[in-house]
């Protein structure tokens, strides 16, 4: 695959589409919680009076150079992520940069977001943020472990890095997605997947009254609106490698927009009904239940 | 037969001269007991020299010089005998100036109370 | 003041010794200054609705009155479906309940945070002890009139106010917002000396900078 | 030529004349005994020269006139002239020496003196048993009499002691004598030597055997073998150091030369005895000298296991052949001048403890000098006792005496345990008191002018031995190599300014590249950069350091050399030589950090017991060669290769500190100086991986009991990944966090070199190249901000990052190329990682790999957090950048991190080709930016752009929408509505990851430091019960004397 200069518009539109996408989802799925407990909720444009309040607010403040650069780390990350994955299969106009990297880069990928705001809420010199960001280190280590190990056995199932060569081998119906035809890898990365999405039980990072929602305690205003941005994009980006992964990816828009909704509410119906875990239960559980998942798919591969 | 029993009693000699040597804990009688076995081994020296009924190794009238790779007993171990003693005499001698050094020093002669080196 | 906050001498690496000043060397001096909305009016106008329809609340009960305040998260009064949000950090913050009376205590720590929100933030009074010290009129350790200390926007009246009363108030303090005229961090800062005055005069262990960033 | 004769004449002459001497010409006592040792010291030399040169050929000399059995005849050939020489020389020394306590006692102690020396010379040269006997007990009496020069006060209770067990040997030897005469009909030595395989009946032999076994058992006594020794310690501890000096170098030559005659007459028969004593005694000896706090103690302990070892070399000349001399002579001579250099050298200090030495401390030449000698005896090259163990073990292995190498080699590393802890002790611990060293110097020049002697003759040895084993081994003497000498060189320009130094340094490495880049194909040209220009590039930063810096630019530079005469070495010899150059120049540099004694010794250790297993698997290898080329290591005959593998895998993984080796790295690396953390971590490390890379290359898989060796390796390796990084994790000093990184960073190269396939090997170069370039950088900027802040625990900095932009900017591409997020350098190790691992077989030991990946985050943003960003500390608000020459070369580190992460090409793409001629499948292609393997791809500079852009433009809608932002200070922080007490109480930093160590802290138990810390706590008590043998008592000396006899006699089973 090679750059083209058209890649660059069709790559925007991605990101219009993914980050409108990501706005609405987040405030349906708070409607759906809401609408369970009989409350109305938020209203489904919710978001973007939050996004554009904050970028509306007339002061900031700044903590020095990384802090200030933190969120865009946090967003560089959360736009990178999905253009170097293909989000629509089949789709030359929604291959986006994907031409740059397989998916091992996209794996690595996430951490740069990650990396770069820890930096800068540590450059707030707020103990909590330092606290928050030691919980979430803690707990990725872990994470991460059974999706790599499940990333690995997809690899050798398809004997390919190239994230369209999996879905390409996962067409020609449900049966032949590595949902099926790999579970225990799926199986494996879903687990690692509830430990990324900072939902129940695994969100005691962020632990609003114990240490002010950790990391991002000091950022507010436009920080806070990049990180909005952000946290629009990278909850789909992420589960755009899921679903090309595990679960067929999509060659349709609507497909895309079903299948990212369903995966993301794996996480959601998990969060809702189990209490929090510490950062040791989280590793421990993530060691004891999903890796042993990864060692088996990767040795029955 | 002689030359067997002088060596059976040098032996003997050296033996008691080591026993003493290993067992008293005086300095001096240790010094003695080393003189008994260095007279034990001179007599061994001796001994393995003799022939039976050969001759003293002096040439004179009595041996002549013709004959007397014959008649004359081995002459080297008298030979090494006499350097032995005088190295044995200068060994004692040494010795005893150290055993006076020593008396001098902790005035006493017990070999066990000269252990400060050690280990 | 306290002892952590005095100046003293300590000697660095290089064996130098030199001065520090925590409250010169810690804390940003800069006073407050006064912030214009958008050039373009329509752009403030968006802006002040954006700023309406998402309503941020310090999760901060100064009083009794914060007790009210939690009914509202829930299914019988759903505050958020009016764009309404509990925040732990003031950072992140725009609008201040002070909930119920102030205690001169208090008071330090709601100015505080406050002053640590961005503007333009909002204080709403609940109750009427944030008004004129309610049954704690004579107490010697009540502030009587919230807005010599905080620039209030909106009281809301009743002791305590139900929870309706407050969902009615936080839709008067939107249309106040939506008109423009919820500038109290402006006035703030166009006052803020004579602010400082009132709030220095009850608060005798003032041991923070005039305004704390 | 003049008769050798003479030696014995004159001596015998000046002593005599020193005793009818007349009273007022006593002054002339002293000149005429230094005149008398000079002639005779002359005599052996002018031998020497002439026997060498071959203008003269070896003599016999009848005393009385007719040839032997009738007369005593002395020869003078090559090996009796050196040791005469030696003998000889080392009386004049001491005799110089003892300068003022000869005169005190008077011209009788010298005419002992002069007959001690000539009774040594006599031993080496006469060929008679009789007059070999007589010698020896002149050596006793002169010994008994010169004991008492010391000022010690036990020196009288330890020449009674040496009498007592004296007497028991003379009375054994002259029983042997004289019945081994009677069995013969001869003394002559050679005489005997032919008479005894015409005896004619059983009787007769067997009498004669007998005979031969107590004079031989009462020679080897004179030897001092374990546990007959007792006494001769109470000498070497008591007596004149000038005295010991001629009783280890002197009289420990002529017994053993002694012995070397008796064994002609023995024959073979007696090898097995010989050999069997002798390494007891050199193993127990050096056992037994672990626990020595008494310096003279120690020395003797150590002679006695030297002496041990020449006589267990004798011991095997049935297959050492020609070469016995060769290395027994190395051995000896190597022995015999370090000993009586150091016993010379301990006169020159007042106090008598090991620790006490650290008067030397601060004064370049003494310790020049003890580094000289303890090379010496650990045989370190270039100096003989190097080429010696070589061959020794090349010979052992050849004859498959494996049991016997082992114990040598354990020998040898308990020897060098204990020396260079004592190096330790005099450079880093503090003096015991007003050291009244330098007064020594300038009153004594008689004292220190032998020292300087037997340091010159060593390093004569070094350059003598090396031309014998350059004929030996058909290479050019190692002494002259060209790297090697320009390290050496420093040792002469040690006194112009560092800077100079430095640039010297600089320009060499720099030049020698620039000669040879030709040489290297493209594996080697990696490496081959890495040491010379890298070194280059880090040696920047030592500008900052000003006066003379004495001692740092010689060890360095003879690391570089080591490292460079590494990769340029085609035979095995070349390569160990090598690797023991660069082990040895590392660990002085390493040695300079302020705290690292204990560290530095357990590194020089570690590295030494990997040499030696390396010197074992070459020699295994060589089948009986002396070397080999190291491409036929391909070749090794089946049933050898898998432990030749195994035992050079081990060797170099000490290096690379793999896990269960790995105690020493953080240590070492963590307290060595700012400037020389990013050398030994970012350069060293890499030496060790070369050699598995040479290793693999030409061994490739093996089997050993059906495991598949590199399979073990890949495990190791994970598991080294994995704890490496975890215990980088719990560190609070930052230099101990890299250094266990370097740790977690070396298990991802040997991993990938395990894998055995195109892509593994690629991955390894890629760590090679990223782990050189951001290792050294953050080594310098936690350095440099070390440096500033007078501190390496983290938590006590903090906030530096205003204070200190550049180093923050270098940690920061540092940290983030170390965790392979993209787009910097350490996501191609990534990638090719994966890609790897897909063309492998083995599927498990990833899983630990994976485990240990995601663990680097955790140390490394608590690397830059705790260190830039969170709360400044009040002590640290006027804390400067650190100084330029410290930041540059991180600078250019980072412009390299950034270049090597766009065109990793330039580096990769030519080693990729290369690959291929071992690994043929699995390449990657390079068209263009994209780099394409058979599973994935991936286009760096690509990558690097769309990054860029999306940075920029977010970054530059930030900017636009928060242009006003007010800068605040570091308590402007929402605290639940307080304020923050003190930045001390607010920067969370101490124990950092507490929750992971409840989840996972029990993985960093140090079960590996308390395995290796067994070990030696179990030598130290093995070297302790020894200690309890030698009571102190004569009588019992002499018991142990006579039940070593015993033993021996029933061991032999005559």
């Amino acid at each position: 695959m090679q750059f083209e200069w058209i890649k660059i518009p069709y790559a925007l539109l991605t990101l219009f589409i993914v980050v409108n996408y990501g706005m609405l989802l987040g405030a349906f799925i708070q409607k759906i919680g809401a609408r369970v407990g009989r409350r109305r909720g938020v209203p489904i444009w919710q978001n973007y009076a939050d996004l554009v309040k904050n970028f509306g607010l007339r002061t900031s403040i700044t903590h020095g150079v990384m802090f200030y650069l933190g969120p865009v780390f946090r967003l560089t990350g959360g736009i990178g992520l999905l253009l170097f994955v293909p989000t629509i299969y089949g789709s030359e106009m929604f291959s986006n940069l994907s031409f740059a990297g397989d998916l091992i880069l996209a794996l690595y990928f996430v951490f740069f977001g990650t990396l770069g705001m820890a930096l800068g809420a540590g450059e707030s010199g707020h103990p909590h943020a330092a606290i928050g960001i030691s919980r979430g280190l803690s707990q990725v280590t872990a994470a991460e472990l059974p999706l790599a190990l499940a990333v690995f056995s997809v690899a050798l199932q398809y004997q390919t890095l190239s994230i369209t060569d999996i879905v390409s081998a996962q067409q020609g119906g449900v049966l032949h997605w590595t949902l099926f035809t790999n579970p225990l890898a799926v199986a494996a990365a879903m687990l690692s997947f509830l430990g990324s999405m900072m939902r129940p039980p695994f969100d005691v990072v962020l632990a609003p009254q114990e240490i002010p929602i950790g990391p991002p305690t000091e950022y507010h205003s436009s920080y806070l609106a990049l990180m909005q941005t952000n946290r629009a994009i990278f909850p789909v980006a992420k589960i755009v490698v899921y679903m090309n992964l595990f679960f067929g990816g999509a060659a349709s828009w609507p497909v895309f927009f079903l299948k990212v909704f369903l995966i993301y509410m794996v996480s959601v119906f998990v969060g809702v009904a189990f209490p929090r875990f510490r950062v040791e239960q989280s590793i421990r559980w993530f060691l004891v239940w999903a890796v042993p998942l990864g060692i088996l798919s990767i040795l029955l591969a | 037969m002689i030359a067997q029993l002088s060596i059976a009693t040098g032996f003997l000699l050296i033996l008691i001269g080591l026993y003493g040597a290993l067992i008293q804990r005086n300095i001096l009688r240790m010094i003695v007991a080393f003189t008994v076995a260095d007279t034990g081994v001179n007599i061994v020296i001796v001994a393995v020299g003799f022939m039976a009924g050969r001759t003293a190794p002096i040439l004179d009238a009595a041996v002549p010089v013709a004959d007397a790779a014959a008649r004359i007993i081995d002459p080297l171990p008298q030979a090494l005998v006499l350097t032995a003693i005088v190295i044995g005499l200068g060994t004692t001698a040494l010795m005893l100036a150290y055993a006076f050094k020593l008396y001098e020093k902790r005035r006493t002669l017990d070999i066990d109370k000269f252990t400060d080196l050690r280990g | 003041m306290k002892p952590e906050l005095m100046k003293r001498m300590v000697k660095g690496p290089d064996g130098v010794e030199f001065e520090v000043e925590p409250m010169r060397d810690y804390y940003c001096d800069a006073p407050p200054t006064v912030q214009h909305g958008a050039y373009i009016k329509i752009v403030e106008d968006f802006f002040n609705w954006a700023r309406s329809q998402s309503l941020w609340i310090l999760g901060f009960g100064t009083g009794c009155g914060a007790i009210e305040m939690r009914p509202l998260m829930t299914p019988r009064f759903d505050a958020y479906r009016y764009g309404i949000q509990w925040r732990p950090t003031p950072r992140q913050a725009n609008l201040l309940v002070i909930s119920g009376y102030l205690s001169v205590k208090t008071l330090k720590r709601a100015i505080r945070a406050y002053e640590q929100m961005q503007n333009p933030k909002y204080v709403v009074g609940l109750g009427s002890c944030t008004i004129n010290g309610g049954m704690y009129w004579d107490s010697y350790n009540t502030i009587k009139c919230l807005d010599q200390y905080l620039p209030v926007d909106l009281y809301i009246t009743g002791c305590m106010p139900r929870p309706e009363a407050l969902l009615a108030g936080f839709e008067d303090l939107k249309k106040l917002i939506r008109a423009g005229q919820a500038e109290g961090a402006n006035q703030y800062a166009e006052r803020f000396d004579w602010y400082k005055a009132n709030q220095k005069q009850v608060i005798h262990d003032w041991d923070m900078p005039d305004y704390n960033w | 030529m003049t008769s050798p004769l003479y030696i014995i004449a004159v001596a015998l002459a000046a002593a005599f004349l020193l005793g009818l001497l007349r009273e007022q010409w006593r002054s002339l006592a002293y000149p005429v005994t230094l005149a008398a040792l000079a002639f005779m010291s002359w005599l052996s030399a002018s031998w020497l020269w002439a026997l060498a040169s071959g203008s003269a050929s070896p003599v016999d000399i009848y005393t009385a006139g007719t040839a032997p059995p009738f007369a005593i005849n002395l020869r003078m050939a090559l090996p009796e002239a050196v040791l005469t020489l030696l003998i000889n020389l080392t009386g004049l020394f001491s005799a110089l020496y003892l300068k003022s306590a000869l005169l005190a006692r008077g011209r009788r102690g010298m005419a002992v003196l002069l007959v001690a020396i000539m009774a040594l010379s006599g031993i080496v040269l006469t060929r008679d048993i009789f007059n070999l006997f007589v010698f020896l007990e002149l050596v006793v009496i002169a010994t008994g009499g010169l004991v008492l020069l010391s000022d010690h006060a036990h020196a009288l209770s330890a020449g009674f002691k040496y009498l007592v067990v004296s007497q028991v040997i003379s009375i054994l030897l002259l029983i042997g004598i004289i019945f081994a005469y009677h069995a013969t009909g001869t003394l002559n030595i050679d005489g005997m030597a032919e008479a005894v395989p015409g005896l004619q009946n059983a009787g007769a032999s067997q009498a004669f055997e007998l005979a031969f076994f107590l004079m031989f058992i009462a020679l080897v006594a004179e030897l001092k073998p374990f546990p007959a020794n007792g006494w001769a310690l109470d000498i070497y501890e008591a007596a004149h150091p000038a005295f010991s000096a001629i009783f280890s170098a002197g009289a420990g030559t002529a017994a053993l030369y002694a012995v070397d005659k008796l064994l002609l007459i023995g024959g073979p028969a007696w090898l097995d005895m010989a050999t069997g004593v002798g390494i007891v005694t050199f193993v127990a000896g050096n056992l037994l000298a672990l626990p020595q706090s008494n310096d003279r103690r120690l020395l003797g302990y150590s002679s006695v296991a030297q002496i041990g070892l020449i006589l267990a070399v004798l011991g095997q000349r049935d297959i050492l052949g020609e070469d016995t001399y060769f290395i027994a002579g190395g051995l000896l001579l190597s022995h015999a001048v370090a000993k009586a250099g150091l016993f010379w050298l301990s006169g020159l200090l007042a106090g008598r403890q090991l620790v006490d030495w650290a008067d030397l401390r601060e004064r370049p030449m003494p310790v020049f000098a003890f580094v000289t000698f303890a090379a010496m005896l650990s045989g370190l090259p270039p100096f003989p006792g190097f080429y010696a163990k070589w061959e020794l073990v090349h010979h052992l292995a050849g004859s498959g005496r494996l049991v016997l190498l082992a114990l040598v080699l354990f020998g040898a590393l308990i020897e060098a345990g204990y020396l260079f802890r004592w190096f330790g002790y005099i450079l880093k611990r503090e003096p015991p008191g007003e050291a009244d060293f330098c007064r020594v110097i300038f009153d004594k020049p008689h004292r220190v002018l032998p020292v300087m002697v037997a340091v010159a003759a060593g390093w004569a040895l070094a350059f003598v031995w090396g031309e014998l084993a350059s004929s030996l081994l058909g290479r050019s003497n190692l002494l002259l190599a060209l790297p090697l000498l320009f390290a050496l060189s420093f040792l002469l320009l040690d006194w112009l300014p560092a800077w100079v130094k430095n640039s010297l340094a600089i320009a060499g490495l720099v030049a020698f590249f620039a000669a040879t880049w030709t040489d290297y194909d493209a594996l080697r040209m990696i490496f081959a950069i890495i040491f010379t220009l890298g070194g280059a590039l880090t040696l920047l930063a030592s500008y900052h350091v000003h006066g003379r810096r004495v001692g740092f630019y010689p060890a360095a530079m003879l690391m570089f050399a080591g490292m460079v005469m590494l990769i340029r070495a085609d035979t095995s010899f070349d390569f160990f030589a090598a690797w023991e150059l660069l082990t040895v120049g590392s660990y002085f540099l390493i040695l300079r950090g302020k705290h690292s004694e204990p560290h530095a010794l357990s590194y020089i250790l570690f590295s030494l017991g990997g040499a030696f297993l390396i010197m074992a698997g070459f020699a295994i290898a060589a089948q009986g060669a002396p070397q080999f080329a190291l491409a036929s290591l391909a070749h090794v005959a089946a049933p050898f290769a898998p432990w030749v593998f195994l035992l050079l895998a081990i060797g170099f993984m000490t290096k690379t500190a793999a896990i269960g080796l790995h105690i020493w790295l953080p240590g070492a690396h963590a307290e060595a100086e700012t400037d020389v953390s990013p050398m030994v971590s970012g350069i060293l490390l890499k030496a060790g991986l070369y050699g598995l890379m040479v290793l693999l290359l030409a061994m490739g898989k093996q089997q050993l009991y059906g495991i598949e060796l590199t399979h073990v390796l890949l495990w190791v390796a994970a598991l080294t990944a994995l704890l490496g990084n975890l215990m980088a994790v719990f560190q609070e000093d930052a230099k101990r966090l890299l250094a266990y990184s370097s740790i977690g960073q070396m298990g991802y190269a040997l991993f990938g070199l395990a894998l055995m396939n195109h892509l593994g090997w690629l991955m390894a170069l890629v760590f090679v190249i990223n782990h050189y370039i951001y290792k050294a950088m953050l080594f310098l900027a936690v350095g440099g901000v070390a440096k500033r802040t007078g501190t390496r625990e983290m938590y006590r900095m903090g906030g530096l990052i205003r204070l200190m932009p550049l180093s923050f900017i270098a940690v920061l591409v540092g940290i983030i190329a170390v965790s392979g997020v993209p787009p910097l350098s350490g996501f191609g190790g990534r990638w090719v990682f994966y890609n790897a691992i897909l063309a492998s077989d083995y599927r498990l030991p990833m899983v630990v790999l994976f485990l240990a990946g995601p663990i680097a985050f955790l140390y490394l943003f608590r690397l830059i957090y705790t260190i830039f960003l969170g709360q400044l500390k009040d002590e640290l608000r006027r804390v400067k950048e650190a100084p330029f020459w410290i930041v540059l070369p991180q600078m250019i580190y980072v412009a390299l991190l950034i270049a090597f992460a766009v065109v990793p090409g330039l580096a990769l793409h030519r080693v990729d080709t290369y690959l291929n001629q071992f690994f043929p499948e699995g390449g990657l292609s390079w068209a263009g930016g994209e780099i394409t393997s058979n599973y994935g791809y991936w286009n760096p500079v690509a990558i690097m752009i769309i990054v860029g852009v999306i940075f920029c433009t977010v970054f530059a809608w930030l900017l636009f929408v928060n242009r006003r932002a007010q800068p605040v200070k570091q308590f402007n922080i929402v605290f639940s509505a307080e304020r923050p007490f003190r930045p001390e109480t607010t920067h969370f930093a101490w124990n950092f990851f507490a929750p992971y160590r409840k989840a996972l802290g029990f993985l960093t138990q140090p079960l590996v430091t308390i395995f290796w810390t067994t070990v030696t706590d179990l030598l130290h008590t093995a070297g302790d019960l020894g200690r309890r043998l030698y009571n102190g008592n004569g009588q019992t000396y002499a018991f142990h004397f006579l039940a070593f006899v015993v033993i021996v006699f029933f061991l032999v089973g005559l």
